[in-house]
């Protein structure tokens, strides 16, 4: 081989700027690449928040427009700007309402565990409803009080209990005091009292 | 390799083996890429650099990788060589006579051996420079994955990193005017392993006279 | 060329000009962080995880309510938690949202070799463009407050957008929207000021916080993060932060005199060595003297 | 709340206590903040721990938990002392004046008049106003008539008492029976000497911050407002009650009470619990708070007769006594009940309501059912187990339920109890008890309403349809009842009547629509309706405008008085979203619907002087307009519209007297007409007011073998629990996003019992009390400190409820699956039979 000339030391220092245009490579980067606003066009549907007795405003945004085609899917949920007493805020639960909503531990179908059973089995609603329907019945029938001891009218039933949750909306509870009070339910209670 | 074995035909002498060059060049085109990639790193003027070199991104992932091979020839060369880099008297007046040598005056030299008192400290140079790139490099390379990362360590990592890169680019520029166009024929006993007789009369006297001395004459 | 690259005033590792320096209007945006009237309760930093969509971590008890030592790559936004005993022998228990600060001289930016992976918008953000993050950290050395932090799988640095996708569509960030109490403000910069002053005043006059202050440092050329603090004189006792900022020695000394000495170095290497070939030439001008050898063409 | 959240911002001074909203509502402690921002209102907090709320307050002192009165009655005796007290209020719009009964005897030993230790039960005889009229400047009479003892001498009770129609009254106030002087006597006992020995906050510290609360009455000035807020933090103590009452009489004295700004506010943990409890989804009472028949009620005249309160006033005074009204309300709800088959010739089928005439509570569902009475349990979204007293009672319990359905949208610790931690598989295999769990719609699943703790009434919409095959609640409720309805129609049984009857007119039966159950629950007229004064006319079929419409004679039918008005011809008013508030008082009239009549503060007459102008003229609520002889205002007036100031009607129309009541006559309390600080059933020292009779001698410890108590000889530390802001009970610890955010259970335990135990923060601790084990990590802390009660160093340490052996992090293994109530007691307030969960015994030791 051949020592390299003084040709050569100065065709060295000029192959590197031309580098980029032999190798073809875009030189210039995208700048300013903002992400764009991601509930844009999603669907807001105004609801309350189910934690505490503030009652927050909130805004449930879903993928879609309505159009028949599309099953909601929640995207974002933000606090409602309107709302006069958060006017927008929320707090660490209120913000996390969308992980509540998208839960993959939520209950998906009903199920059953049989007495000496050691594990869920599932259960059709019709099954379970019809199930439920003779417990009830049959624990009423046997319990049943129609007049005490001091020959009173009392028409109650002292062996089921309803207990509600704190997040029953108005309407329900009203349809928990019709059915459980026409079925003589006196163990009637709620999260309200704890 | 006894010495006799040095002398080869054609008046050539053997230089380098075959595992010396071998590393040499691992340590030398590593040290090529880590030079591009880190040049452009260092300013946003051949911030280019990194994109010929494969993207910015490719180029950021590489320099470490490659820089523990460059890290490992090196420490490879200070086994190979560190014996022969010792600081002698002769050294010291080559130093003095630095101002010969720079102006191709050679023969006012005193007698260099193998290496010549600029190349041991080419080489303790890059050797010590090494150190810190390889140490200043781990801290940067991937501080997530170090428990004992801190910012203070890692800000003197950037300093040193690149005061330590500088350097060896000063010694970098004299190695390859050195020996791509100073010195003919240096070039390609890095190649080859080889150089003529004169070359190492010329360069380096006394290392030629140790091995000539144990063979008179050179094999025809 | 689109609006949002004339809306960059500052680029990192850029050489050239930056298209929206000096030629767009726009007001500087602002964070204003009452720690007074901060309760902690994290509001912000899950609003921020929802909005940005980011991935959960792990997280460890480590005996505070503070959700993770420092922030991460992931979670860009952490209120800091330290209990804090006053002379008079009462507690304090002082909250700071901790989060990128914005600042008007990004040490982070200053930092970057990799050209467009930090901008700064005219309107003060600072944004990360991971699509040309290199991944070399030092934008981690570059930033006072120990922000950027990085994904360790996909080697690119992350942090707070200050929400651009929300800013640039006149919407505030997340974090501000969430906050309870209302101790987040967002605004121009000018007004975010003058509402931290008269608060700081209401807290001297009023509350018993002869100290209480603004934080907006200059050593980072103002921030576009600002904090009322109860006590100004003291910004240590809020999880750390620093009292007088500035972008570091290290990198100040790095991308100035060092850098200007380097480049002189080498231009100046590479001239010397020219001349000095011009002037010298090689050491053997004779080639056969000494570069024989089989491949020489000599037998 | 009396008030409600945004009106906070209206408040020169705040005393939040029993409650720690920064955590619990932060966005409804934005408020708080706004009024110190704004206002430069004073925050005081007291509370066992130095908790978020404490971070932001002006003043905090840290209390002992279950000694709050000792605290509210230190500060009534500060300001009836300091003559701090609103005087015209407490002359006029309380029953200061009135002139209590002879044979009245006050706690001094600790025990009211009529108390018969037998029962431990109280003779309330005594416990009532005097007959007669103006005593001013008259003495006493030496002796009363000897109470209570008519009234033992049979098996069969007399009549109970009832309040007097003319009431004696002393308006000098110097008659030493009148109640203020009695208030005076009883608190003069609650020195800040003694505060301090009960409650552990030192003296100087109490006396600043009795100083800084009752200045807003500094000199008599009526102008500045003070506001108490509270939460759990007082109810769930076995004073819960009393405690909210001696507030309450607190801010009577200081005129504080309908007033923006002012109030007692109970911020209610939950969002729809306030409206659970005014849809009496509680055994006690009817939609409405009608009272629930007893057996004695034979008949719904005699009913009606035992529940409508007859006005019981000084005869100068005039009372509107709006329960007067209760007739109408309790025929429309028969109506809307039981339509066609309630009728006058059918009682109003007042035999289908089931009587009642014991306690049936939340701790006595798990006491029944422990004792086998209890066969079948409904819970929906009530997780029984987790939310305890006594967890292990509770699961003990379960396991001898025949059934147990579970409606929820996670897997909870109630429907899984029989795989609860402990229980081995043969001993599964025993357990009987067969579960059903349902899988419920999640909140955005549902429209419907939720009632908040301003009492407001917000309609949400569905966002989309529940996941899987999960039902909405309604639909699920709806096809059991129709299904048992069914069942009976079918094979008949006990006592079908009220089954059958039900009114179920829903266009879509299986799964009715909750805006058709609104509606039903507004009420409508049955037949033409025309108001005589303003002849307004309401044609049969339509939708009431409001209560005031609602008649005795079953003209109209309506599920719920107080709603009365929510859902119009008009619309939805629930759903309204009027964003305007003119008045900038935050009352936003035209935002949702607020009960009662969309009246934003309650009793806001009383923000009025005698002479119907508002006592601050920066913050005009109501006023009477002496032009239109009306009572007008930014809100709707709480008040007879037409009614003269000079007429002196009394601004608390739901009473009887029309006046706030500082004494409490006969039966509307259990454990005495003023409060008196008893110990928490399991307490650390005795009583220092009696120490014979340390604890409220009516609170009742429950008896089966699964109820424990402990003392403080085994066990030294006062134990109190509580949510975090980052969790929501047990709900989020299936949220990751909130597991993220606190990951693990932790107990915080003061730096100073710490440091003499040798903990340190993140070891592993063993808490233990009289029930059970609670495992967890130590947090230490500062923001606890060391006690002094009655001269003995007491600590306490605090507890979050919100892990249990279902949840993220307990199905990673990462949790000790121990529930916090597996440590709280079954004994419960005598008043609101709420549990004490804030305040019991337990001891520390490292696992």
């Amino acid at each position: 081989m051949t020592s390299p000339t003084r040709r050569d030391f100065l065709k060295l220092t000029t192959v590197g700027g031309a580098a980029a245009a032999l190798f073809g490579f875009d030189l210039k980067p995208a700048y300013a690449q903002l992400r764009t606003l991601k509930i844009a066009r999603a669907n807001e549907t105004r609801s309350t928040c189910p934690y505490c007795s503030v009652s927050c405003g909130i805004i449930i945004y879903t993928i879609g427009d309505r159009a028949k085609n599309v099953t909601p899917q929640v995207v974002h949920v933000e606090g409602d700007p309107d709302h006069p007493i958060n006017r927008g805020t929320l707090c660490p639960k209120g913000a996390s309402l969308e992980q509540d909503i998208l839960n993959e531990r939520r209950l998906l179908k009903p199920q059953v565990r049989r007495p000496g059973g050691t594990d869920w089995e599932d259960i059709s609603w019709d099954e379970a409803i019809s199930e439920i329907a003779q417990q009830v019945k049959k624990t009423r029938d046997d319990t049943f009080i129609e007049k005490d001891a001091t020959g009173h009218t009392v028409n109650r039933l002292e062996s089921i209990a309803f207990s509600g949750g704190c997040t029953d909306t108005n309407e329900f509870n009203y349809l928990i005091v019709k059915t459980m009070r026409a079925l003589g339910v006196v163990h009637l209670e709620n999260q309200a009292r704890v | 390799m006894s010495r006799q074995e040095q002398i080869l035909p054609h008046g050539q002498v053997l230089r380098y083996t075959l595992r010396e060059r071998i590393t040499h060049w691992a340590a030398g085109v590593t040290y090529l890429y880590l030079l591009g990639t880190g040049l452009a790193f260092w300013s946003p003027w051949l911030f280019w650099l990194a994109v010929a070199l494969g993207g910015t991104q490719v180029s950021r992932t590489l320099h470490p990788w490659a820089g523990l091979i460059f890290f490992g020839s090196v420490w490879y060369m200070y086994v190979m060589w560190a014996p022969q880099m010792t600081h002698t008297d002769d050294d010291r007046r080559w130093w003095k006579a630095l101002k010969y040598y720079s102006t191709n005056q050679d023969d006012k030299m005193p007698p260099a051996g193998r290496y010549n008192a600029g190349q041991k400290f080419l080489f303790w140079g890059f050797f010590w420079a090494n150190l810190l790139l390889f140490l200043s490099g781990i801290f940067l390379w991937a501080p997530q994955y170090f428990a004992w990362h801190s910012l203070v360590a890692m800000r003197i990592s950037v300093l040193v990193h690149a005061a330590a890169a500088l350097f060896t680019i000063g010694l970098f520029m004299i190695h390859l005017y050195m020996g791509l166009f100073a010195e003919r024929g240096a070039f390609g006993s890095v190649i080859r392993g080889d150089v003529s007789i004169a070359f190492a009369k010329r360069y380096h006297p006394a290392w030629y006279k140790e091995i000539a001395g144990e063979a008179a004459s050179p094999r025809k | 060329m689109s609006q949002a690259t004339l809306r960059v005033q500052k680029i990192s590792g850029h050489a050239g000009s930056v298209p929206g320096q000096d030629t767009q209007r726009e007001y500087t945006v602002c964070k204003l962080i009452d720690t007074t009237t901060c309760i902690g309760c994290k509001a912000c930093e899950v609003a921020c995880m929802e909005w940005n969509d980011l991935p959960f971590g792990e997280t460890v008890f480590d005996n505070t309510y503070q959700t993770m030592p420092e922030t991460r790559w992931n979670y860009w936004n952490l209120i800091l938690f330290n209990e804090h005993e006053r002379d008079d022998g009462s507690l304090m228990w002082l909250m700071r949202k901790n989060q990128c600060m914005h600042c008007g001289e990004p040490g982070c930016l200053a930092a970057c070799p990799a050209d467009g992976a930090i901008i700064q918008y005219t309107n003060g953000i600072v944004d990360f463009q991971q699509a040309n993050c290199i991944g070399c950290g030092y934008c981690i050395t570059g930033c006072p407050f120990d922000i950027p932090k990085m994904n360790p799988k996909t080697h690119r640095v992350f942090k707070c957008t200050l929400c651009t996708d929300r800013v640039s569509e006149g919407l505030e960030p997340a974090c501000i929207k969430s906050c309870p109490t209302g101790c987040l403000h967002f605004g121009i910069k000018d007004d975010m000021k003058e509402l931290a002053e008269s608060r700081a005043k209401q807290l001297r006059d009023y509350s018993n916080f002869p100290n209480a202050g603004v934080y907006d440092p200059p050593g980072v050329g103002g921030t576009g993060v600002i904090y009322v603090l109860h006590d100004a004189t003291q910004p240590e006792l809020y999880g750390g932060l620093p009292k007088n900022p500035h972008v570091p020695w290290s990198v100040k000394l790095w991308k100035g005199p060092l850098k200007w000495f380097g480049n002189v170095a080498m231009i100046g290497g590479l001239i010397g060595l020219f001349v000095h070939y011009l002037r010298y030439g090689p050491k053997a001008r004779e080639e056969e003297d000494l570069a024989t050898g089989p491949r020489g063409g000599r037998t | 709340m009396t008030n409600g959240w945004i009106d906070i911002k209206n408040t020169d001074m705040m005393l939040i206590m029993g409650g720690n909203p920064a955590e619990n509502h932060p966005c409804g402690f934005k408020w708080v903040v706004e009024a110190k921002r704004n206002r430069n209102a004073k925050l005081i907090v007291v509370d066992p721990r130095f908790t978020r709320t404490a971070s932001v307050a002006d003043l905090f002192c840290q209390i002992r938990a279950g000694s709050d009165i000792a605290f509210l009655g230190g500060l009534i005796q500060y300001a009836i002392e300091n003559h701090r007290v609103a005087k015209d209020y407490l002359l006029n719009y309380t029953n200061a004046a009135f002139v209590v009964k002879e044979g009245f005897k006050l706690p001094e030993d600790g025990l009211y008049s009529g108390f018969d230790a037998a029962t431990q039960t109280y003779d309330k005889t005594t416990w009532n106003y005097q007959e007669g009229g103006d005593l001013s400047g008259k003495a006493a009479r030496a002796t009363g008539d000897p109470p209570g003892k008519e009234n033992k001498a049979g098996g069969q009770p007399a009549a109970p008492p009832h309040l007097p129609e003319n009431v004696a009254y002393d308006l000098t106030l110097q008659h030493p029976n009148c109640v203020f002087q009695l208030l005076r006597k009883q608190y003069s006992r609650y020195t800040p000497e003694m505060v301090e020995r009960i409650t552990g906050i030192p003296k100087a510290q109490f006396e600043k911050i009795a100083d800084l609360f009752t200045s807003v009455r500094k000199d008599g000035d009526m102008k500045k407002v003070a506001t108490i807020i509270y939460a759990v933090g007082w109810t769930q103590h076995t004073a819960g009650t009393q405690t909210i009452r001696t507030a309450a009489m607190l801010q009577l004295l200081l005129g504080n009470v309908g007033r923006s700004g002012g109030g007692v506010n109970a911020l209610r943990g939950h969002s729809n619990i306030q409206g659970a409890t005014d849809m009496a989804g509680i055994f006690e009472i009817l939609p409405g708070y009608l009272k629930v028949p007893v057996p004695t009620d034979t008949d719904f005249k005699t009913y009606l007769e035992r529940i409508t309160p007859k006005s019981s006033k000084p005869h100068i005074w005039d009372s509107w006594n709006y329960w007067s009204n209760t007739p109408k309300f309790a025929v429309s709800f028969m109506k809307a009940m039981y339509g066609d088959a309630a009728t006058k010739q059918s009682d109003w089928a007042f035999h289908y309501l089931p009587k009642v005439d014991r306690n049936y509570s939340w701790a006595y569902i798990w006491d029944d059912m422990y004792r086998g009475n209890v066969k079948g349990l409904f819970a929906f979204g009530m997780n029984g187990v987790a939310i305890g007293p006594d967890s292990n009672k509770n699961i003990a319990a379960l396991k001898k339920a025949d059934w147990l359905v579970v409606g929820e949208i996670y897997p909870d610790e109630t429907s899984e109890f029989w795989k609860s931690p402990g229980i081995t598989q043969d001993e599964m295999k025993k357990i009987q008890t067969t579960v059903y769990r349902l899988p419920c719609a999640g909140f955005a699943e549902k429209d419907g309403t939720f009632v908040n703790s301003a009492r407001w009434l917000q309609w949400k919409n569905a966002a989309l349809p529940p996941p899987g095959d999960a039902k909405l609640d309604q639909e699920i409720l709806a096809r059991i009842f129709l299904k048992v309805r069914e069942l009976y129609q079918k094979e008949g049984g006990k006592f079908p009547d009220a089954i059958l009857h039900a009114t179920w007119s829903y266009t879509n039966p299986q799964n009715p629509a909750l805006a058709e159950v609104a509606k039903e629950i507004n009420g409508k007229a049955l037949a033409d309706l025309e108001d005589p004064v303003t002849k307004q006319q309401v044609k049969a079929g339509q939708q009431l405008p409001g209560y005031a419409w609602l008649k005795d004679d079953g003209t109209t039918a309506c599920g719920n008085w107080l709603y009365s008005g929510s859902f119009t011809e008009a619309g939805n008013m629930m759903a309204r979203r009027g964003t305007e508030d003119p008045s900038g008082l935050g009352i936003y009239p035209n935002w949702g619907f607020s009960w009662p009549a969309n009246r934003r503060v309650m009793y806001n007459r009383a923000s009025c002087d005698l002479q119907g102008k508002p006592w601050d003229l920066s913050r005009k609520q109501v006023w009477w307009n002496e032009a239109t002889q009306k009572w007008v205002g930014n809100d709707v007036p709480d008040f007879k519209a037409d009614s003269k100031p000079k007429d002196h009607m009394g601004p608390f129309i739901m009473n009887p007297e029309g006046v706030g009541r500082l004494f409490v006559p006969i039966g509307a309390v259990a454990d005495g007409p003023f409060p008196e600080h008893y110990e928490p059933i399991e307490s650390p020292v005795e009583n220092p007011l009696h120490p014979q009779q340390s604890s409220n001698p009516i609170v009742k410890k429950f008896k089966t073998d699964a109820d424990k108590y402990g003392t403080a000889k085994d066990y030294n530390i006062v134990c109190t629990t509580y949510r975090l802001t980052e969790h929501y009970h047990y709900w989020t610890k299936n949220n990751p996003m909130n597991v993220q955010l606190v990951p693990e259970p932790f107990v915080e335990v003061p730096a100073e019992l710490a440091d003499k135990m040798g903990i340190r923060g993140g070891e592993v601790l063993k808490v233990t009390s009289a029930r059970g084990v609670y495992q967890a990590k130590a947090m230490v802390t500062k923001r606890i400190k060391r006690m002094m009660i009655d001269g003995k160093e007491t600590f306490q340490i605090g507890i979050p409820i919100h892990w249990g052996y279902r949840g993220i992090a307990e199905d990673e293994g990462k949790t000790w699956k121990t529930a916090a109530n597996l440590l709280s007691p079954t004994v419960i307030d005598p008043n609101a039979w709420t549990p004490e969960f804030k305040g019991f015994l337990v001891k520390l030791e490292k696992a």
